[in-house]
């Protein structure tokens, strides 16, 4: 089982080979990260084979760590531990890894620094294999923060923009202040369990409930960076400025992730402290919403997928708060499928179209049948419709919070559901219906294509393995059950229809063009008829007008109403979310640094450059010194 | 006299300072005399290696060479050999480097007799002989009034403080009626007079770590001399100053036993007022001063455990401060003090931006540079002491430090700057390239390094 | 040499320090300044005698007399244009007063308390001569001696190079 | 204490305390830089008697505080050297030696 280790070396490696490389000699040499993380990939499917049918609950199939450092008497180990949690992350994080990096031939092809690009991703792709393969929560922290600093070059890879530059930083900055929490949490666990390791302080330490309560609460707040939850999600939707296939790897698929996983595997401390898991669910559900609601008025093709992604996360937060390891990480599984399906498809959208503005796009079905199909896949596994593989993820973890009696966050999750499934009918019908707003519209490239293609089929098939999935992770498996999965499916196809009405019609929400046309027609039809019988006709033409009128009415006031109503709830819903973004979050962020600055300017004033005055408040500190330790008597 | 032999290392900076001082006009070369400085101070860190431990005290027990001593000079001396080796590049600018290269050899020697000394009298001379040349090298440019006016405060203060230092020492003395470690240590607590001789002692050695509200030298001394000798006087000689603090922390806390917490008054306004002066500043010296006092502000945090670990951890931080310190000043001396002076750095020379993103990113923390093994084996001293409030505020204090270095990151990457490079130099990229390499790579001996620390305090 | 430090020797050197101190510090003239520098240096001296330490007392007039107030005086000239400039104002400094007397009181209090319990204020009877001061010079303190010069050579390529440059 | 009596080491050390202080204030407060420095040697020759006095009265076959009390006075000469020799060249360049002229770093 040695060759465990070699998953994450293989792309470090390449990384390792292309990173001191001139810059042509790279781009010539990108089949090397690309070959490093099929071999990669090739070696987790071996290893998940190893794992497969479960039954290994809480053990670890294959451990091996070295000392690399000591500290006090207490030793800190790097290694790897494959267990089934691990072994379902690493044939994710490789197959996603494996399809961006093969998409991302075609795609960057243009580019003239495609080798670092590739360099960054293989970087990148090592360490969240090594976060993965972590056997202590030292390990994973220093691989976390590899993800971040690369997750910082690739926002900012076109540095030469201003929006990309400012955004590398914004995301830089603001997960970094989740690693505060992450770190102290990390001092606080050394200070009572004495050690990292999973060994020791998830199984064989006796937490008490309040240290429980500090180590996974800050394990939260570093879990909430990481992952874009309420309060610091801002920074995701900013990161969409980096290129698209980079977005799906990180910000869609894996490392965005890493925050779940965090949490997954701190679960049992976070069980020990109870408090911390319904945080856990609050931030969740909250950022569901918050993120749906947002997703619903954007434009920007990207930016409705990042936002979606915000939610889906927030989904599988709460689903962690109420105890549904497995059914956070499922969902975390046939997430990361879908949505860089989704991305990927994203980006040859955005190729072909030449914008990322939705109300640009349209008739793309036409034009692309591939891509419409796969991204067709995609949206339905995110909208949650059977038989794709967002339908069973999103079922069990309804299944959970219901069996668990979370019955206000059920209802608030459906909600969720709901909304999820009117921005996908959003999102599809503006893009693929309609006409045609862009000239030469073409199919993408093959190795961009057959990427997309792959996970689609995993998307679609994948969820019939839901039960032996749950086996696998060491919990009993069932099929969904039907009163739940009837409900779920029909909000999220009650949110589709709604999606259809408002957009599916090429209409604008508050447009009803249509509606009055088809009454028109019916008036006027009426009307050549009463010509013959004037009184009658007159009568009936009277009678057809105000039942037309009355038609017309009821559409009007009901039917559009209710669009406009649900519009414009989500747009007030939205607004207050972007408001809270922009005052609060952003205002906190940057407050923050204002209130630095000003705090620096104030400080600096002291530093007036007069020797003497430098001499005297420094004997002035000696003084009052002494004169403490006089009143102390010491 | 036994030992001679031992101090073989300090023999060599010594013999290396004359030849630099009195053997260029045979190199007849501009930084030949560096160079071979670079020489001496590697074979002294070479020497020191093999001849590492010796617990038997030397000549009337003034000197030993216990693990501490040893670990931190040669640490000195390789630090000061490749800074030489820079130097032997790129030189002092307008001014000649022999007489710099003496000075920093000197300085170098000063600092490792501090470490190694077990007698206050021993301590205070080699003290004063790790200082003085500083001040010279700070006022290094002579014809620059501005260089001299840094030079004069740092002169005045740092003498101010070192006489209040000296003060302290005499106190301890006569308390103790001795001036070696062990007599020290064996007197019996000492009231109020034994508190006020520690806190003399103390202040002294704050001003020359610069630790707030002891460090207002610190910025306008760097701002006004030459970059190349704030990359050495910040770094070297704090380094010597840590190990002397930790020592005698060790030394004074079991007498005194608020020390601790004068210790961690020190640390709170160090760290505060380091991370919160240094994010306006535009000038990168300036800027490496206050965030210099910051880091002084973490290592005492340390410190203020009162713990054998914390002791250690001190020592260790300064190292993993000193060498990113010492690079990122060196390639502002190439490239010019102002932040601005980075913007476009990457474009001209893109190994030495890369470089100073490692360097930038050990000093905020990230891993897996060495800056936050650092800030993790003090955090995790510190809280085993219970220090919750002072560990939390250096947390902060850390995020706001990535703000004003990633300050000088963004100019390197993400501003338009100046097209022409300055030309290359052999010496000064190895020298770089190598404090590059050790920040990437110290991190895995900080296990090692920690336990070695520890044994001996 | 009387075995004994006599009160009245003692209240009368002490007198010349502190008087010459507080004279150099509260004269209006540089060069007067410096001379009374001297005269404390001198009183100093006479102090070392009495605590029976000769050849520190020589040090002390070699050292001072003879070279640091010689080069004091030297920069006073070599800074003054005119005569004149040797005047000053008063400069009363209240604030570094306050701080100083707060500062010497503290120690003055403290050194009172740890001082006047413990020990009994009379000297030790018998001291070694100066043969023994050269051999413990030479034995056991060769390695500040040693150090002693080397900042010495320090201070000397230090004011070499500040005095010398482009220029001038 | 009267006059006559034997003076024990408490004299001394407060003989010296009020010397340190008096140096500390002129430190504090003279304009000129060479005042300044002249008042830092004040200070130190108050320690120096610290030393010689603590010696003298509690080991003084050991002579240990006369040993550090020349290689303080050599220090502080070394010093006063290179402090001077400071002043000198400052005051080539701005043709002043006042303490305040040197202001123009600050910030």
């Amino acid at each position: 089982m040695g060759y465990v280790i070699a998953i994450p070396l293989l792309p470090a490696l390449a990384f390792g080979v292309l990173a001191p490389l001139s810059n042509r000699a790279r781009n010539a040499a990108i089949w090397v990260p690309v070959a490093a993380v099929c071999g990669s990939l090739l070696l987790s499917l071996a290893a998940f084979a190893r794992v497969w049918p479960g039954g290994h609950e809480g053990e670890a199939v294959y451990r091996a760590s070295a000392v690399f450092a000591t500290l006090g008497s207490v030793n800190l180990h790097a290694g790897v531990l494959l267990d089934p949690i691990s072994a379902v992350m690493l044939v994710v994080v490789t197959l996603v890894g494996a399809a961006v990096q093969v998409y991302s031939v075609g795609y960057m092809h243009r580019d003239e620094r495609i080798g670092w690009y590739f360099a960054v991703l293989s970087l990148f792709t090592a360490a969240m294999l090594a976060l993965v393969l972590s056997d202590n929560f030292l390990q994973l922290y220093m691989a976390w923060e590899v993800m971040g600093l690369c997750s910082y070059l690739l926002i900012g890879f076109w540095h030469e923009q201003e929006a990309p530059r400012k955004a590398s930083l914004k995301a830089f900055l603001t997960t970094r202040v989740g690693d505060v929490g992450f770190v102290l949490g990390l001092a606080v666990m050394y200070a009572t369990a004495g050690s990292f390791d999973f060994a020791v302080v998830l199984h064989g330490f006796t937490w008490v409930p309040a240290t429980a309560t500090a180590v996974s609460l800050l394990f939260l707040f570093g879990a909430i960076g990481k992952s874009a939850q309420v309060p610091l999600h801002v920074w995701l939707p900013d990161a969409m400025a980096g290129p698209t296939p980079a977005s799906a790897l990180i910000h869609a698929a894996t490392m965005v992730a890493a925050g779940v996983f965090l949490v997954a595997r701190a679960l049992p401390i976070f069980q020990a402290s109870g408090v911390a898991l319904t945080v856990t669910m609050i931030v969740g559900v909250t950022t569901a919403i918050v993120g749906g609601l947002l997703a619903a008025v954007q434009h920007d093709i990207k930016k409705v997928l990042a936002y979606s992604t915000i939610s889906q996360l927030g989904y599988m937060f709460f689903a962690l708060g109420a105890g549904g390891i497995v059914a956070g990480i499922f969902h975390l599984m046939t997430h990361a499928f879908f949505k860089s399906l989704l991305f990927l498809g994203a980006g040859v959208i955005i190729h072909a179209a030449h914008t990322q503005d939705m109300r640009e796009m349209g008739g793309l079905a036409k034009k692309m049948p591939v891509t419409t199909a796969t991204f067709t896949i995609g949206s339905l596994a995110l909208a949650g419709i059977f038989p794709f593989s967002g339908f069973w993820s999103k079922d069990e973890i309804l299944t959970v919070l219901w069996t668990e009696g979370h019955y206000v966050v059920f209802a608030l999750a459906l909600a969720a559901a709901f909304v999820t499934a009117f921005y996908v009918a959003r999102l599809w019908f503006r893009v693929f219906t309609g006409p045609e707003q862009t000239p030469e519209l073409a199919e993408a490239h093959a190795e961009m294509l057959v990427p997309m293609g792959v996970l689609a089929a995993i998307t679609a098939v994948i969820g019939f393995g839901s039960p032996y999935f749950a086996r696998f992770l060491g919990h009993t498996g069932a099929w969904p059950e039907a009163g739940i999965a009837l409900t779920s499916t029909a909000v999220a196809g009650l949110g589709l229809a709604l999606g259809w009405c408002a957009y599916g019609r090429r209409t604008k929400v508050i447009n009803t063009r249509p509606l009055k046309e088809r009454a028109g027609f019916v008036y006027d039809a009426l009307a050549m008829k009463l010509y013959f019988d004037l009184t009658y006709d007159y009568f009936i033409v009277k009678q057809y007008a105000r039942l037309a009128d009355a038609l017309w009415a009821f559409d009007h006031t009901v039917i559009d109403g209710a669009v406009n109503g649900a519009g414009a709830i989500w747009k007030a819903g939205a607004d207050v979310g972007a408001l809270f973004d922009t005052y609060v979050i952003d205002g906190a962020v940057n407050g923050t640094a204002t209130l630095v600055r000003a705090a620096g300017a104030k400080v600096r004033r002291i530093q007036v450059g007069r020797i003497q005055a430098y001499q005297g408040l420094m004997v002035g500190a000696l003084v009052l010194l002494m004169l403490w330790f006089v009143v102390k008597g010491a | 006299m036994t030992g001679v032999g031992w101090f073989i290392p300090e023999y060599l900076l010594l013999a290396g300072a004359l030849v630099a001082l009195f053997a260029e006009r045979i190199f007849r070369r501009e930084g030949a005399g560096a160079a071979a400085g670079a020489a001496f101070a590697a074979a002294a860190a070479i020497a020191a290696v093999a001849i590492g431990v010796r617990p038997a005290a030397f000549v009337g027990g003034v000197l030993e060479l216990d693990q501490v001593a040893v670990t931190v000079r040669v640490v000195l001396a390789a630090l000061a050999a490749v800074y030489l080796l820079w130097l032997s590049g790129r030189g002092m600018g307008p001014e000649r480097s022999r007489e710099a290269t003496a000075l920093v050899l000197l300085a170098t020697l000063g600092g490792m007799l501090m470490v190694a000394s077990r007698d206050l009298m021993v301590l205070f001379i080699s003290i004063e002989l790790a200082t003085m040349p500083a001040y010279v090298l700070m006022g290094y440019r002579r014809d620059d009034a501005r260089t001299l006016e840094g030079a004069l405060k740092y002169f005045l203060l740092s003498m101010t403080t070192s006489l209040v230092m000296l003060y302290g020492f005499s106190f301890l003395f006569g308390i103790s009626g001795s001036t070696s470690y062990a007599g020290i240590a064996a007197a019996p607590s000492a009231g109020l007079l034994g508190g006020f001789a520690a806190v003399f002692v103390f202040v002294g050695l704050f001003a020359k770590i610069s630790a707030a509200p002891f460090h207002y030298w610190a910025p306008d001394a760097y701002a006004g001399a030459p970059a190349a000798s704030v990359a050495f006087v910040s770094t070297v000689p704090k380094l010597a100053g840590a190990a002397v603090m930790a020592r005698l922390a060790a030394l004074l806390t079991p007498g005194v036993t608020a020390l601790p917490t004068v210790i961690a008054i020190a640390s709170l306004a160090s760290m505060l007022l380091g991370n919160l002066a240094a994010y306006p500043q535009s000038d990168v010296r300036r800027l490496m001063a206050y965030s210099g006092v910051a880091h002084t502000g973490y290592m005492l945090l340390a410190l203020s455990a009162g713990t054998p670990a914390g002791n250690a951890a001190a020592i260790l931080y300064t190292i993993a401060y000193a060498v990113p310190s010492m690079a990122i000043m060196l390639i502002a001396a190439e490239e010019g003090t102002s932040v601005d002076d980075f913007a476009g750095l990457v474009a001209r020379r893109p190994a030495v931006a890369w470089a100073a993103v490692v360097f930038l990113l050990s000093l905020v923390g990230v891993p897996p540079m060495v800056g936050m093994f650092g800030k993790l084996v003090v955090f995790t001293a510190t809280l085993g002491a219970g220090r919750l409030a002072l560990v939390l505020v250096a947390v902060v204090m850390s995020v706001v430090s990535a703000g004003y270095y990633f300050r000088i990151i963004r100019a390197a990457f993400f501003a338009e700057g100046r097209a022409e490079r300055i030309a290359f130099s052999l010496p000064a990229g190895i020298a770089v390239g190598m404090l590059a390499l050790v920040t990437l790579a110290l991190g895995a001996f900080t296990g090692p390094l920690l336990k070695v620390l520890t044994s001996a305090l | 040499m009387t075995e004994t430090v006599n009160g009245a020797v003692f209240l009368a050197l002490s007198f010349a320090t502190i008087g010459g101190a507080v004279m150099m510090l509260s004269t209006r003239n540089v060069v007067h300044a410096a001379f009374w520098l001297l005269e404390v240096m001198i009183a100093t001296a006479g102090l070392y005698l009495l605590l029976s330490a000769e050849f520190l007392a020589l040090v002390q007039v070699l050292v001072y007399a003879g070279s640091v107030s010689v080069l004091v005086l030297f920069t006073i000239m070599l800074t003054l244009r005119r005569r004149e400039d040797a005047i000053r104002p008063f400069e009363p400094g209240w604030s570094a007063g306050v701080l100083a007397a707060l500062f010497g009181g503290a120690v003055l209090f403290a050194a009172e308390r740890f001082f006047s319990q413990p020990r009994p204020g009379v000297m030790p009877e018998t001291v070694p001569d100066v043969a023994a001061f050269g051999e413990k010079l030479f034995g056991t303190w060769a390695v500040p001696f040693e150090i002693a010069s080397l900042v010495l050579l320090v201070a000397l390529v230090g004011a070499v190079w500040w005095s010398g440059g482009e220029g001038r | 204490m009267t006059i006559m009596q034997p003076v024990g080491v408490l004299s001394f050390v407060a003989l010296s305390a009020v010397l340190f202080a008096l140096g500390l204030y002129g430190a504090l407060s003279r304009r000129s830089t060479v005042m300044v420095l002249m008042s830092l040697e004040l200070m130190a020759n108050a320690i120096n008697i610290n030393l010689v006095a603590l010696s003298r009265f509690s080991a003084p076959a050991e002579m240990t505080g006369q040993f550090f009390a020349v290689f303080s006075m050599v220090v502080s000469a070394a010093e006063i050297g290179l402090g001077l020799a400071l002043v000198l060249a400052l005051y080539r360049q701005r043709k002043t030696v006042e303490i305040d002229a040197m202001q123009e770093l600050k910030g």
